[in-house]
């Protein structure tokens, strides 16, 4: 529980960091504080695959890109004042308006209820038990059953990733490569 | 066939032809043609009249049905020919005068340089309409009648459409006019709905069938018409100014035959008005004013067509005010002497005109009795038969007038007064522009030479007009003798089978005052004698008096003169307001209704415009809508669910 | 190691698929050993895949099946929309390669890109589950993201890219975020899965599912240009090459409204009353927004644009119908929904391609009233088609989208939802406004001065044009072989 | 342990500072850093009911989510490149040319 | 059927020449072709539609000719055709119209002379499609399809303000039957729900005696009632007319006045009988409007300055007498609104060609800027006067006896309005008189004839174009029995099937009518 709102305020308060800061590589900085500490936050949650792909692709790979990117284009420059008037107070207003709608939403009983503790977490075999064939021979682990669940069930958005990939790929060629003429 | 459809087919193939094949005919061809045509159709006519005469009195009522013109479920209108003695007479004074008119507008229009097919081909088309209106069996046939004839004066009137009072005049015949027909039309419809019919027939018999107020509103409206086609009060200001258009038509048209269509009609339909005491009594107040305010104008006018057009209002006038009271006998037989004598009148006066080169100004005539013998002769037999002096038609067919007015049970004897003193009235102003015209020195110095046909003195007139003067003052003098009270009965009893006689209205009784037939008569031909001295004292003795007595009552005089004020009362009243009426519409009502059609585009593209505003190219702006939108959907989710 | 029992894999189910992407590699394969000045027979192979494509569909009609542990459902629907996606594309191609050569993008990687979206679209259109949804969706945002932004160094194209990128991604944000909650709600992110959850009163009640929801259709409405989620798209159909605007236009409409009614009425048909309303009121907003900002717009392209949005509305006028409780209705209004796309594309692809053949040595014409007056003086056979197109947009008979907004009106009406049809005649007169003010404009504007010859219009593009009228006509004045075709894309098959 | 509530709160405040980030900043590169908070949101929301529901499914959506985010940002970065080829100047606001 | 198809004939051979004539390679250089293309496929329709109305018995009930074949079976859409009395005149006459307008625009075809060609033709094809379909939604196909036509003609070869004015026409008459559209829908719908064994349909016969409640059946008649009001137009809906006919090509409105015509007709054809209870409360009103139309577009016309939109008013007001004719819903008065129908087409189509002959004389269609033409071309006077009279309803000329039958019949229904409208005959007379006096009379003032422009009196073509319109003037003045013969059994039959309740107490004088049997409807 401590270990919880001690994540969950240094989280919301790098966001809120994030998005406020004035200098682009601070902001980016900030949003690694951030992706830790759901990826501690993922660990609470039994998730340990998702904690070690939040660490290495997010806050690894994604952020460094973010990184080089921000200082290819403009280290340090600082944003000049917003030219839309009322762009910002509306947008906190309605971002108010939407913490609202969510505070509104558990304000009704029946969803606290759902929402409430969390159940004893089932060992991960019995999740994916359907998916196996034959006797494991040891006990499955987290990283282990999403496997199973990606080669199983989610065989075919898992080989389409690879789609989104290549597209991203291809696209990042022909957007970023050198006018060829 | 029956002769009697000669008498339409004639002039229509001349008209057909003039219109058609005019321009290949050569210039005099188009008004030989027409003439024929019309002489034709007059022969037709008098075959009619001769095997009518042969016929019993009682049988001298038949419908001739051509065939079916306009049927729609029970509605029904033949083109048909009513047959009677009214019509028959009709037939012949519209054909033997239109073929005498013809016959002098040979003459008349020989100098035209352009414009006698037309001219003929309309005049052909005239008789065409008349006979229908005579003839028709039908209400609805006698409108086509009655809107042909008005057509035929729109474009004889505008014969001269180059003069833009001729082309004003003609427009303003055809409004007036179509006034009327709007009147009659509704009637028309009335009567259909409350009888059923518009044939006569069918109409007649059951005349007794509707309540007093229907059969006197279907009558006023009929009235309407009748009152616009004879220039009678109030619709009489279009007749005057008619004159523009050539003398023969003037004599044709506004004074012999059309604009007394008002007076058939009321004979024609007189079971209906019988019914309708209301509609009689307008009908003779009507006419006694019109008969007296017409003399009265025409005292003072200059213009020799126009004083005649007078004379022709307050003679028409004479014959409402006999229809009103019941006299209808007496009506019809003022309206053939009125044919006769009246048609003389403006065929002298036409040849005075032709004569002088188109002008038409009394002020400008003068001292010509010796130069043109003729016309001097025609005017005056014309002039005796108007003014009631015997043995001139006039006298017996007004006498008659009279006399109906001192004894009809629906007169009374102030109208007696009226067509008396009337009658003195019109013999002044007659003779007032007969001794101006042919007496006296000529004032004619100032006349215009621009045209150049005319220029070189007088312009004597040819055989082919001086025959029909001929023929017109024969008639004028002698047609009045076919119906002398106490002596011969001749008219009456011919017409006796159309006018069941009136019960109401006493034959040849003692008049209102005692006074006998030939009293009354005597007096007025005496009041007639008396004008024609006064004239001959003020305009031949004494000219300068005249002029004296204008400048001493100058006020009367001009109010006279300009026809009381009359045309400019109407232009203020009515064509004014409608004109302000029309462009208050134009300007405003109208551009309104468009302009909120139009505000509903500018709205869509104000609207449009707002859209592109916000479409504003900011990124951020998009994110905001999209949020903007999330949070409505999700407000919506989470309260209209619940 | 663990054995673990993989799924069939039911190659045939996404045997058009498998064939688009293969020739995506294929074509950007080719890239490499084809000279430069021949890139063009890169677009035909490009042709010739989606043509394949489509013959690949062939088998597969009356033939529907789920396939691969229900990730994807293929039925007559989606073979309907997947044809419609792969002619479309075809057409788009087509069209494009005379375009690309003009305009001197002549970059290889082009017609890979269109065939990968292409294949996203096709995958939007199978996917019976959410994952597979946002995960397609992806793939022909990202694809046509990069295709948007593909005249490098040309600005518009550049900020159209960007626009387009941001709002997509913030988009996407909301649509995975609504996926999250509905599957916290239910469990499953399976539509068939849901569709048994929801039978659950308590599931079905859950706020949390409804949130979900209304987030998953702002990721709807973002892809359909739905109003107020619809302002990217003037600036992106605006600011793209026009080849792509012209696929993008169409191919995602199809795409997305084929995978909303899936949703709607196979993964949450127990919602009806939720989503109904809040459809209903986008709608309309839609209608009256995209017609009402067409009105006074210069660009041809940001016209059509709008004219898009507003018609999308329409089409969201057969998707609310499909809330009918009754049966008869709501095929009615699926067909209304296949056959107004039928039309839509062929219409709307026919406007863009005259658009395209009016191009010229680097210089598109797109501003109305410089580029198209008195353009029936100039090119009387272009001015022509553009007229039919127009009209058809307009839904003017005897036309294709006469027929398409008759079948939409018609199911909204028999639905009950006749203040829908009132409001999409309305809009229609405001859209008739700006689709008759170009055709004026060319019949009757001042005649520019121009002294180039009239060039002859490449025979790809001919053949686009040809196709499109053909159809446009056919479908307005027999449209019965379209209407069966669509109504019989509506079995639904049995598990 | 924190019950699950207390997840759900954080993720849709994350959530909410994604978007209010994204609708201030001028600047793309940030505007994107929000959309990612945004996505990591959902991804925290997807691994809490997994664990809610003992269903490894949500584990997997969220990594699903984490390779699209990864392609997203290759050509994300790549168009802003691109832009900032063209311009020299990444700012959201000065890209509207493109309105009306 | 083993006939042939002539309904479908008149349709589609216009349209095939229409669009051969477009189509037709070479015409900038050498329009004769086209021209004679135009002018044959016009004659042959002419004389394929007058053997049909002779053909017709008259008397005949039901439809004399039909025509039906499934089209999209799945909408319950047919393709049928039909025609009877209430159309065979219109059919007729549309045929007529189309040669004098292709005769007339002769040489005016402009650079594009198939187009134009074309385009008239379509126009006439449509029309007739429009008229005879029974098929509400083929109906409502040709019905939109007209506009289509008659939009490029204003706008490729109109006046200066021709845009503003092809958009506001396409526009302000397509919201009405866009509505008119939802409306059909509604009632197939309900036609389709409410019959137990009904399959979807939108044929006419069958849809009639659809069951509605009185709120449905108002507002269904409503919607097909703007979209025929505004088409009509009934008077506050107007204000499109004006402006699409003083923008049109003159030459092209003679064709023009068979398109309004067609709001007129089915009003007669589908909202009445659709929905007669409604029709019956809205009646009235309706008959309010047409009068309204009579005087207010007369009055205007008055000030116009513009001969064109003089006319444009004048057809305004004219066809308020049409509509006053149906909406009276007597007999007679429906009778003379059919036959009304053909005399408007042919006295204002005469009118329209001879303005435009005028105009393409002066080169001014300013009132003010002409007078006394009358002198300079008396062949051009004389037709001039012919049509003029029979369009402010001369008696013995056509334009009265349909005005005649149409006054008389409302007479008997709406006494009030029919009364005010008979002074509309003489408002009709205010503005044709100053028309023709303005032209043809007074003090020559035409303007200097400038090069380019015709100066001699009437060719034999403009003769030639004239003369079945002037033919028409007079037969149907002096004989229109077998006009009205062919149209009775069918007025007979619409005005049978509906009841409308007797007018309430506008008796012009009290007690008039009350006594005196009323005639039989």
């Amino acid at each position: 529980m401590v270990l919880f709102l001690l994540l969950a305020i240094v989280s919301v308060a790098a966001s809120i960091a994030m998005i406020t800061a004035r200098n682009s590589i601070h902001s980016a900085l900030f949003l690694v504080v951030n992706f830790f500490c759901l990826s501690v936050l993922y660990l609470t949650l039994n998730a340990e695959f998702l904690a070690a792909v939040q660490i290495v692709v997010y806050a690894g790979a994604i952020m460094v890109l973010f990184l080089f990117v921000i200082t290819l284009l403009n280290p340090g420059r600082e944003e000049s004042s917003d030219r839309l008037t009322g762009q910002r107070p509306i947008a906190f207003a309605l971002g108010l308006a939407l913490l609202a709608e969510i505070a509104l939403l558990l304000s009704q009983s029946s969803l606290r209820e759902r929402l409430g503790t969390f159940p004893p977490a089932a060992p991960f075999l019995e999740q994916v038990q359907s998916k196996i064939s034959g006797q494991p021979t040891a006990p499955v682990g987290n990283v282990q059953a999403v496997g199973i669940e990606l080669f199983t069930t989610y065989l075919l958005p898992f080989e389409i990733v690879s789609l989104v990939l290549l597209l991203a790929v291809i696209g990042a060629v022909v957007l970023a490569k050198r006018q060829l003429r | 066939m029956e002769l009697v459809w000669y008498c339409l087919l004639l002039p229509l193939a001349g008209f057909a032809i003039n219109a058609v094949f005019g321009r290949w005919l050569p210039r005099r061809g188009h008004g030989i043609l027409a003439t024929i045509a019309c002489f034709g159709a007059f022969l037709a006519a008098c075959a009619v009249f001769v095997n009518f005469l042969g016929l019993a009195a009682a049988d001298r009522q038949r419908t001739l049905i051509l065939y079916n013109w306009v049927v729609a479920e029970n509605f029904r209108a033949t083109f048909g020919a009513w047959l009677d003695p009214l019509s028959v007479l009709m037939l012949l004074i519209v054909t033997g005068v239109g073929f005498v008119i013809h016959l002098f507008a040979i003459g008349y229009m020989a100098d035209e340089a352009e414009g006698q097919q037309r001219f003929f081909a309309y005049l052909n088309l005239f008789i065409v309409a008349m006979l229908v209106l005579v003839l028709a069996n039908n209400y609805m046939l006698l409108l086509v009648g009655w809107g042909g004839v008005g057509f035929a004066s729109f474009a004889l009137i505008s014969h001269y459409y180059y003069r833009e009072e001729a082309a004003d005049a003609a427009v303003k015949a055809f409004i007036m006019n179509t006034i009327g027909d709007v009147g009659m039309m509704l009637g028309i419809f009335l009567m259909w709905v409350t009888y059923g019919s518009v044939e006569f027939a069918g109409v007649f018999t059951k005349a007794n069938s509707a309540g007093t107020g229907t059969i006197t509103a279907i009558t006023l409206l009929l009235l309407v018409g009748a009152l616009a086609k004879s220039g009678q009060v109030p619709l009489h200001t279009w007749l005057p100014d008619a004159m523009a258009g050539p003398t023969p038509v003037s004599a044709l048209i506004h004074a012999a035959t059309m604009v007394t269509a008002g007076v058939y009609l009321l004979a024609r339909s007189w079971p209906l008005y019988e019914l309708a005491p209301t509609t009689l009594t307008t009908i003779t107040w009507l006419g006694a004013i019109t008969m007296v305010l017409g003399a009265l104008i025409g005292l003072v006018q200059t213009n020799i067509k126009r004083v005649l057009a007078f004379s022709t209002i307050s003679q028409l006038g004479y014959m409402f005010l006999a229809a009103g009271i019941g006299a209808y006998s007496a009506a019809i037989f003022h309206l053939l002497t009125h044919a006769f004598f009246k048609a003389l009148l403006f065929l002298a006066a036409g040849v005075v005109i032709h004569a002088v080169g188109g002008n038409e100004d009394l002020r400008q005539m003068g001292g010509l009795r010796g130069k043109l013998r003729s016309a001097w002769l025609a005017y005056g037999v014309g002039g005796l038969a108007i003014a009631g002096i015997p043995p001139f038609s006039g006298f017996f067919s007004k006498d008659e007038i009279i006399y109906s007015a001192f004894t009809s049970s629906r007169s009374n004897i102030v109208l007696g007064l009226l067509t008396l003193l009337t009658g003195g009235l019109t013999a002044f102003y007659v003779f007032r522009s007969f001794f101006l015209a042919f007496y006296g020195a000529s004032r004619a110095e100032t006349v215009s030479t621009n045209d150049g046909s005319h220029h070189g003195g007088l312009h004597p007139p040819g055989a082919t007009m001086v025959i029909p003067l001929a023929i017109l003052g024969v008639l004028a003098t002698i047609g009045g003798l076919i119906q002398i009270p106490d002596l011969n009965h001749a008219f009456e009893t011919y017409l006796e089978p159309v006018f069941t006689y009136p019960t109401h209205l006493a034959a040849t009784g003692p008049a209102a005052g005692g006074a006998t037939y030939w009293t009354i008569a005597i007096i007025a031909a005496a009041l007639g004698a008396i004008g024609i001295g006064v004239a001959y004292f003020l305009y031949v003795a004494r000219p300068a008096l005249a002029a004296n007595l204008a400048q001493q009552f100058a006020g009367i005089h001009r109010f006279l003169y300009n026809r009381l004020y009359i045309d400019q009362l109407y232009d203020l009243l009515f064509v004014r307001t409608t004109r302000w009426l029309s462009r208050t519409l134009n300007r405003g009502v109208d551009r309104l209704i468009d302009l909120l059609v139009n505000g509903i585009g500018l709205l869509v593209r104000e609207a449009s415009m707002t859209l592109r505003d916000v479409q504003s190219g900011y990124v951020r702006h998009y994110a905001l809508m999209i949020l903007a939108g999330t949070v409505l959907i999700i407000a919506y989710v989470l309260f209209g669910g619940l | 190691m663990v054995d673990i029992i993989t799924p069939a894999i039911d190659t045939g189910a996404i045997l058009p698929l498998c064939i688009v992407a293969a020739g995506a590699l294929i074509t950007l394969l080719l890239e490499l050993f084809i000279p430069p000045q021949r890139r063009s027979w890169l677009g035909y192979f490009a042709f010739a895949t989606t043509l394949v494509g489509i013959a690949s569909c062939v088998p597969l009609w009356n033939n529907g099946r789920y396939a691969f542990s229900d990730m994807i459902r293929i039925d007559n629907f989606a073979i309907f929309a997947m044809i419609l996606i792969l002619a479309a594309t075809a057409l788009s191609v087509l069209l494009a390669i005379e375009y690309l050569e003009l305009m001197e993008i002549n970059l290889g990687e082009y017609f890979p890109l269109i065939l990968l979206t292409a294949a996203g679209m096709i995958l939007l259109v199978l996917a019976n589950d959410l994952i597979l949804f946002f995960i397609s969706l992806e793939i022909l945002s990202i694809g046509l993201y990069i295709l948007a932004g593909f005249m490098r160094g040309n600005r518009l194209s550049e900020e159209a890219a960007l626009k387009y990128f941001l709002i997509g991604s913030f988009s996407f944000g909301f649509l995975v975020y609504g996926t999250s909650l509905i599957y916290g709600a239910s469990g499953t992110t399976n539509f068939t899965s849901l569709a048994i959850a929801l039978g659950d009163e308590q599931i079905r009640t859950s706020p949390l599912l409804l949130v979900g929801f209304a987030l998953v259709l702002v990721g709807y409405g973002y892809k359909l240009a739905l109003a107020p989620f619809h302002s990217w798209t003037p600036d992106v159909y605006s600011g793209a090459p026009t080849s792509v605007t012209a696929f993008m236009s169409v191919g995602t409409k199809i795409a997305a409204f084929a995978a909303l009614v899936r949703l709607l009425l196979t993964g949450i048909p127990n919602l009806r009353e939720d989503w109904a309303p809040i459809l209903w009121a986008i709608a309309i907003v839609t209608m009256i927004v995209g017609n009402i900002a067409a009105v006074t717009q210069h660009n041809i392209k940001r016209m059509l644009a709008y004219s898009s949005i507003g018609q999308a509305g329409y089409v969201l006028i057969a998707v609310v119908a499909t809330n009918s409780a009754q049966r008869t209705i709501v095929n009615e209004a699926m067909q209304g929904i296949l056959f107004y796309l039928l039309a839509y594309t062929v219409m709307n692809l026919g406007a863009f391609a005259v658009v395209v053949a009016l191009t010229r040595a680097d210089q598109e014409q797109l501003d109305i009233p410089h580029g198209y007056s008195g353009l029936a003086h100039r090119h009387p056979w272009l001015a022509g088609l553009l007229s039919i197109f127009l009209l058809s947009l307009a839904g003017i008979p005897p036309t294709a989208g006469f027929i398409a907004k008759l079948t939409v009106f018609r199911a909204a009406v028999a639905a009950g939802y006749w203040p829908l049809a009132v409001v999409g005649v309305i809009t229609s007169v405001i859209a008739l406004a700006y689709y008759l003010r170009v055709i004026i404009l060319m019949y009757r504007g001042p005649e520019r001065e121009v002294t180039e010859e009239p060039k002859a219009i490449p025979i790809p593009l001919a053949v686009v044009l040809v196709v499109c009228v053909l159809l446009t006509l056919q479908l307005g004045i027999v449209p019965g072989f379209a209407l069966d075709w669509a109504q019989q894309s509506l079995f639904v098959i049995a598990r | 342990m924190a019950p699950l509530s207390y997840y759900f709160i954080l993720s849709a405040l994350l959530f909410t500072v994604g978007t209010v980030g994204v609708l201030i900043r001028k600047n793309p590169l940030i505007v994107f850093m929000s959309i990612e908070l945004m996505l990591n949101a959902a991804n925290l929301s997807f691994a809490s009911f997994a664990r809610a529901q003992n269903l490894m499914a949500g584990q997997v959506i969220a990594f699903f989510v984490i390779a699209i985010a990864a392609a997203e940002v290759v050509v994300g970065l790549a168009i802003i490149l691109s832009i900032y080829r063209t311009r020299q100047s990444v700012d959201v606001d000065d890209l509207n040319v493109l309105k009306g | 059927m083993s006939d042939p198809p002539i309904l479908s004939i008149l349709i589609f051979l216009p349209v095939i020449a229409g669009v051969l004539c477009i189509v037709l390679p070479g015409q900038r250089n050498s329009p004769n072709a086209v021209r004679w293309i135009g002018l044959v496929a016009a004659l042959l329709t002419m004389v394929l539609a007058l053997l049909l109305l002779v053909g017709t018995t008259p008397g005949a009930r039901g439809m004399v000719l039909e025509e039906q074949y499934a089209w999209v079976p799945q909408f319950g859409m047919s393709y049928h055709l039909g025609a009877d009395g209430l159309n065979i005149l219109l059919i007729a006459l549309t045929a007529i119209l189309t040669p004098p307008a292709l005769l007339a625009s002769w040489n005016r075809l402009g650079e594009r002379p198939g187009l134009f060609v074309g385009l008239i033709l379509l126009l006439e094809g449509t029309i007739t499609g429009a008229l005879v379909s029974l098929d509400l939604i083929l109906y409502f196909i040709f019905w939109e399809a007209m506009l289509v036509p008659m939009y490029l003609l204003i706008s490729t070869y109109g006046g200066p303000r021709r845009g503003y004015a092809a958009l506001k026409f396409f526009l302000y008459t397509s919201i009405g039957s866009l509505l008119m559209l939802v409306a059909i829908l509604y009632l197939a719908n309900a036609h389709l729900t409410r019959f137990a064994s009904a399959s979807p349909t939108f044929d006419l016969p069958e849809l009639l005696g659809t069951q509605l409640s009185f709120t449905e059946e108002r507002w269904l008649f409503l919607a097909f009632a703007l979209a025929f009001a505004i088409k009509l137009p009934l008077f506050p809906l107007h204000s499109w007319l004006p402006d699409a006919y003083s923008q049109s090509p003159v030459t092209v409105l003679v064709l023009a006045t068979m398109l309004v015509k067609v709001g007129a007709y089915s009003f007669l054809r589908f909202a009445i009988p659709l929905f007669p209870n409604a029709a019956a409360e809205w009646l009235p009103i309706l008959a309010t409007l047409a009068t309204i139309g009579i005087i207010y577009g007369g009055l205007i016309a008055t000030v116009q300055r513009d001969m064109v939109r003089l006319l444009a008013y004048s057809s305004f007001a004219h066809l308020g007498f049409i509509g006053l004719g149906i909406f009276a819903f007597d007999r007679r008065s429906v009778q003379g609104s059919l036959l009304q129908m053909v005399n408007h087409g042919v006295s204002s189509g005469a009118l329209f060609l001879i303005v435009g002959m005028i105009i393409a004389r002066t080169g001014t269609s300013n009132l003010t800027e002409l007078g006394g033409l009358a002198r300079r071309w008396p062949v051009l006077t004389g037709l001039f006067v012919l049509a003029a009279f029979s369009s402010l309803g001369l008696p013995g000329l056509n334009g009265f006896v349909g005005e005649f039958l149409i006054l008389l019949g409302s007479f008997r229904t709406q006494r009030i309005l029919a009364a005010i409208a008979t002074v509309g005959v003489l408002i009709a007379a205010l503005y044709i008189l100053r028309l023709f006096r303005r032209t043809m009379f007074g003090v020559e003032r035409s303007p200097a004839i400038r090069s380019g422009l015709i100066s001699g009196d009437l060719s034999v073509r403009e003769i030639l174009a004239l003369a079945p319109l002037l033919i028409l003037i007079i037969w149907i003045g002096v004989y229109p029995s077998p006009f009205l013969r062919r149209t009775e059994a069918a007025v007979n039959q619409t005005v049978q099937a509906i009841t409308i309740p007797a007018p309430t107490a506008n008796a012009l004088t009290t007690g008039a009518t009350a006594s005196v049997p009323e005639p039989i409807r």
